[in-house]
């Protein structure tokens, strides 16, 4: 590597994560791309596009339409000695494979007393914003961060993108990405050395004092604009959870101990998702800093409809973030 | 009774299909049993001969009850019903008699699982130093009940105030009187229990001695950041406006030489206790500026207390209040502060004199400052300040000559008065200094 | 009274009214400066003084006894 | 489809017929005691007994090499006694004890064994496939000439994981042999309930897999079979299919009261005992003597004894250790 730092190139979060899959590919014999679509067509959302003629069919290998059997198979693999990644097109598929990866891949180590872990990386799309409708926009990822026996991740920037499919693939269980479908066009600087990064941290993508908020994914560029708040006087401080299992208690306490409110933005319905169990936490383990009670911003509990405008009422939005934010504040004047 | 089932606890034998005498062999079926999910077969584990029923047809029994014995076969019956051996469903009776039964394992009572100890408590990060750990609850319940809270041990978790505590606090015969939360911020001495005695108190030994157990530096601390608290919330919430103007203090100062004159040191005057007293009248002539601003709206005083703004060495400041002040003559106030002082400074002090100050005087005149323009302490809505006394020239009836003057100023609360009532409130102050033998 | 009792008395009296000053006390600069004291304190002083030596100072005779140097040599005199 | 049985086979050594009538009465054996114990309340849960069907586990696991790979399902004592996971470890685990071979944490449906690559049983019918295929999927991509066996019962069949995974094995051509017990009843429902074609050979046909039925009772008939078919999938011809007729003597699962079968149905099936039978059979061809059996009869009951014992010296987990394996501690080989 040179001694100067190599000078960052403009890339998208796309590329950032074929990057990603394609640096795996060469370093690790062992590793192998397998999904619906992920050869020939190169990839739903194009993440592998050129993969299959740099690669081969046997390390990009297109599956039938059987979520449950190719997840499975994943999971045998990695049994087996593979370091497989297994791409879901969406969250929305995974749903056939919930047994595979709750009663197979999350649970085989325990069963086996401790002798087979499962070193796997399952990808998948998650998310709203393309007016898909009810069956293509549901954002789950707070489900799946309620097993034990799995990690979750929610890459939401481009360090991100290029950076934890390494880490995730040597860890020893496995590991789910949940890459938000809205984020795959986000542009930005990026060094040509980018490598891998931790998976177990939150990270503060902007400090400020008076109040904390705790988001992920998708909605971290909406949390991050919330330019009304600085105008109105507010000093948000805007936390990326980067990872939703395990979830990076002490972080979130950190801040909302110095800021004494907190405002959890969520794509997921609210009840019983994510953002409930981060303001569980923060009750008990910061009730006594806490200024105001714990708000929480998510889409609304309906199944996403069609029509644009009624897709942009269902979903978390920045002036929803900032009216919050500034009724808890109340008013400053 | 066999377990024949995961969520089985007990059975009732509906049929018996053998009775005493008959021949049974390992695997033979020997009773039919209901376990309320369904009804099942029972099998017999060992061979020999049935000798005895135990359990009658419909008695249900929970599980590992012993049902029947056997004879294992050549053995001599055995008149004496042998110890339940609850181990297998049917028990096998060995030969002799006297010899215990096989060694049954006691049945496994469905043991209640092992408690996990609660998951390790989450990371509390410790308050932030200072911070109170109370819970909202417990701090309405200490308003309601004007209880003060810097005296009140925390039995919550880590040591947090609960509700229970301050209601105890509440109740407690002789807990100091109540002072009103907001003063918490106030009171950075550790207030003494010494008896509320009418005349100057001599410092109780118990009282020193207790103020001299806590490390000067712990204290210079705590009381930094009360007051910290006190001013930050002052600047934050109460809109002050200011206001000065400079006093002929000639007449006044004459006045007290020539009274001092006429008395012994121990009972001469400090020009302070002037300006405190005059102080206390004005405010009954304006009375907006004596008084509380709480929940959002002014509530007057019924009395002129006023608070003394009393600097330590070391740093810190308190502004105890001396009562009644404008119906006190002027050497029992000077014998009030003085008796204030020497509290202060020796940290002991009474926890009514450091909350109901209903007006503050600060004078900074002793350090050389000619003006002070100070921050109200809330809830107050008024603070009056007083410059060092300096020679000008000052111009009346036409005449020119040097007297002694001082800046009188005021910072008030806008939400209470305004700059109209203000500047009333500091010209009667002046006007009542320009008649020192009517104080 | 020695004038090494008389200072003695003084510095006593002193340390009662200003028990956090630790330092050495200079005789020849004023009292008010070098311990930060002010006129209640002075005052307490003097009533002090006139309560263990019966020497009644008046109001103009003060800045005689700003300093330690000057309350000796003032009192000197005037101790029976 | 012919039943292939052996009938014309010429005179069996005897080494080999004494050996597999010895595993089979190690099953036999193991099995009842198991069905005391759980009267005893010493085992609890779900306990289901293969009694009847010993000759498919004792005839198919002789066809394996020993770095084979097994995946089996809930009714699995019978296999994991014959693939040499030890009477002891299997009994401790059902008491719960530590050292057990699933260290207590699985219990009589999810035994493992790491070094006899036993990858264990699993309690969700058709739970299994997946995993064998991915098994089957990294020892063809890494060039081993293992093969990997997967035990499943008639009931799968109806499940979507069954269709998808032979269709995936077909289509890639891996080294997986699906090895079908049907012993005619999924639980309480008998196949002909609950499968339109019921002859479940055609169904493996129409993935372009070879399959045939084989009589389940004779263990000579399951052996051979069974080696004609691994031969063939580890010689690379892709996946193969054999359907063991079969029986179970007992209850699906400790004490269901048997409502969907008559009771002439069972001892009927009884009369073709597949240890009984086999017994005359060697007796008539002299191979088998009076000391003979009792030999093996004592031997047995031997181990089965020694089991217990240990299974009851065997100690609790310590609850301080609840939340291990449910991540890994080490890092895989």
């Amino acid at each position: 590597m040179s001694a100067d730092v190599t000078p960052p190139n403009r890339t998208t979060y796309r590329e950032a994560m074929r990057q990603a899959i394609r640096e795996a590919l060469l370093r690790d014999p062992r590793v192998f791309l397998m999904g619906e679509d992920v050869g020939r067509y190169g990839g739903c959302y194009a993440v592998s596009k050129g993969l299959l003629e740099e690669f081969g069919p046997e390390r990009i290998r297109d599956t039938p339409l059987s979520e449950s059997a190719f997840v499975g198979a994943g999971i045998g693999a990695a049994l087996g000695g593979m370091r497989p990644i297994v791409e879901i097109m969406t969250v929305n598929f995974s749903l056939l494979a919930l047994d595979q990866i709750v009663n197979n891949a999350a649970t085989i180590l325990h069963m086996s007393g401790g002798q087979f872990n499962i070193p796997l990386v399952i990808r998948m799309t998650t998310g709203a914003g393309r007016q898909l409708a009810a069956q293509h926009s549901h954002s789950l990822e707070g489900w799946y961060a309620h097993i034990p026996g799995i990690k979750i991740l929610t890459p939401a920037t481009l360090e991100d993108a290029r950076g934890m499919l390494w880490t995730a693939l040597q860890d020893p269980d496995p590991v789910l990405i949940f890459e938000h479908g809205t984020l795959y066009n986000l542009e930005g600087e990026l060094p040509a050395d980018a490598s891998a990064v931790a998976i177990d941290k939150a990270a503060v993508r902007r400090p400020g004092d008076d109040v904390s908020l705790i988001t992920y994914g998708g909605t971290l560029g909406k949390a991050l604009q919330a330019e009304e708040l600085s105008a109105k006087g507010i000093d948000a401080e805007v936390v990326d959870l980067r990872t939703l299992r395990p979830l990076d208690t002490a972080t979130i306490l950190n801040s909302v101990t110095r800021t004494h409110r907190a405002v959890i933005v969520d794509e997921g319905w609210r009840s019983g998702s994510i953002s409930a169990e981060i303001s569980a936490r923060i009750m008990e383990g910061a009730f006594y800093e806490l200024d105001a009670p714990v708000e929480r911003v998510c889409s609304a509990e309906v199944p996403m409809p069609y029509a644009k405008h009624m897709e942009e009422a269902a979903l978390p939005h920045v002036h929803t973030i900032v009216e919050t934010v500034s009724l808890m504040m109340g008013d400053r004047g | 009774m066999p377990a024949l089932g995961a969520d089985m606890e007990a059975g009732t034998i509906l049929e018996w299909l053998v009775k005493p005498g008959d021949a049974v062999k390992r695997g033979d079926i020997i009773a039919v049993v209901d376990t309320e999910k369904a009804t099942v077969e029972v099998e017999v584990f060992d061979t020999g001969v049935i000798q005895e029923i135990i359990v009658p047809l419909g008695e249900k029994v929970p599980i590992g009850t012993l049902l029947a014995l056997i004879r294992s076969d050549g053995e001599a019956a055995v008149p004496s019903a042998p110890k339940p051996t609850p181990a297998a469903a049917v028990a096998k009776v060995t030969a002799a008699p006297t010899a215990a039964p096989p060694a049954a394992a006691k049945p496994l009572r469905p043991q209640a699982p092992p408690r996990a100890e609660r998951p390790a408590q989450l990371p509390t990060p410790p308050a932030a130093p200072g911070r109170l750990r109370i819970s909202p609850l417990a701090m309405r319940a200490a308003v309601e009940l004007k209880v003060d809270l810097s005296s009140v041990k925390g039995t919550g978790p880590h040591g947090a105030i609960t509700r229970a505590d301050v209601a105890r606090a509440a109740k407690a015969p002789k807990a100091p009187p109540p002072v009103p939360p907001t003063a918490v911020a106030r009171a950075p001495v550790p207030s003494a229990a010494a008896p509320a005695a009418a005349g100057a108190p001599e410092i109780s030994a118990a009282a020193t001695q207790r103020r001299a157990a806590i490390a000067p530096e712990e204290r210079r601390e705590a009381m930094r950041k009360v007051i910290a608290a006190a001013m930050a919330r002052s600047k934050r919430e109460i809109p002050h406006y200011y206001l000065g103007t400079r006093v002929n203090m000639g007449r006044a100062m004459t006045w007290l030489q020539a009274y001092n004159l006429q008395r012994p040191v121990t009972e001469r005057l400090l020009y302070s206790v002037l300006l405190l007293k005059a102080t206390a009248l004005a405010a009954r002539q304006v009375p907006e500026m004596n008084g509380f601003w709480v929940d959002g709206a002014f509530k007057p005083a019924g009395a002129v207390h006023v608070g003394v703004a009393i600097s330590l060495r070391q740093g810190g400041l308190i502004a105890p209040a001396i009562h009644d002040i404008d119906k006190k003559p002027l050497d029992e106030i000077m014998v009030n502060l003085r008796d204030l002082v020497k509290r202060v400074r020796a940290g002991v002090l009474r926890s009514s004199e450091i909350a109901d100050a209903t007006i503050t005087v600060t004078s900074l005149g002793e350090e050389g400052v000619e003006t002070v323009f100070g921050i109200i302490y809330p809830p107050q809505v008024a603070l009056v300040g007083f410059g060092k006394i300096t020679e000008q020239v000052w111009a009346a009836d036409g005449m020119l000559g040097a007297k002694p003057t001082v800046m009188a100023t005021l910072a008030a609360d806008h939400r209470a008065s305004d700059g109209h009532r203000g500047g009333l409130f500091l010209a009667a102050i002046d006007r009542i200094l320009q008649e020192p033998d009517e104080l | 009274m020695s004038d090494d009792e008389i200072k003695a008395m003084v510095l006593r009296e002193l340390g009662k009214i200003a028990p956090e000053v630790e330092s050495e006390i200079d005789p020849a600069t004023d009292l008010r400066e070098q311990i930060d004291l002010d006129s209640m304190d002075m005052l307490n002083l003097m009533i002090a003084i006139h309560e263990t030596t019966g020497v009644d100072i008046p109001e103009s005779d003060y800045p005689q006894l700003a300093t330690l140097g000057g309350c000796v040599s003032y009192l000197r005199t005037r101790i029976k | 489809m012919a039943l292939e049985t052996d009938l014309t086979q010429p005179a069996l050594e005897r080494d080999r017929a004494l050996a597999r009538l010895r595993e089979m009465l190690r099953i036999r054996r193991f099995e009842e005691k198991c069905a005391e114990l759980y009267s005893a309340a010493k085992i609890r849960g779900f306990l289901h007994l293969y009694i009847g069907e010993e000759a498919v586990a004792v005839g198919a696991l002789s066809a394996l090499e020993a770095d084979d790979a097994i995946v089996a399902t809930y009714r699995e004592h019978g296999h994991a006694l014959a693939r040499g996971v030890s009477a002891a470890s299997i009994m401790a685990e059902m008491f719960g004890k530590r050292e057990g071979c699933s260290h207590g944490r699985g219990g009589s449906m999810h035994l493992f064994d790491a070094t006899a690559r036993f990858y264990g049983g699993n309690a969700i019918v058709g739970g299994g496939l997946p995993l064998a295929v991915g098994l089957a999927l990294a020892d063809k991509m890494q060039g081993h000439a293992r093969v990997t066996a997967c035990f499943f019962g008639e009931g799968a069949v109806a499940e979507g994981e069954f269709h998808e995974s032979m269709n995936l094995a077909a289509l890639w051509k891996l080294p997986v042999v699906f090895f079908c017990e049907n012993n005619l009843y999924a639980m309480g429902t008998a196949l002909k309930r609950s499968e339109s074609e019921v002859d479940l050979s055609l169904k493996a046909a129409s993935y372009e897999i070879p399959a045939w039925p084989v009589d389940g009772m004779d263990v000579i008939a399951c052996e051979d079979a069974a080696r004609r078919a691994v031969a063939a999938v580890r010689g690379g011809a892709g996946p193969y299919f054999i359907e063991f007729r079969t029986y179970r003597f007992r209850a699906h699962s400790m004490y269901d009261p048997q409502l969907y079968r008559s009771k002439q149905e069972v001892e009927q099936w009884k009369t073709r005992d597949p240890i009984a039978t086999f017994q005359a059979r060697l007796s008539e061809s002299a191979l088998l003597s009076e000391a003979d059996l009792k030999a093996i009869e004592d031997d047995v009951a031997q181990e089965i004894a020694k089991s217990v014992e240990f299974a009851e010296a065997g100690t609790l987990e310590p609850v301080e250790d609840l939340t291990r394996f449910v991540y890994s501690e080490r890092t895989p080989s």
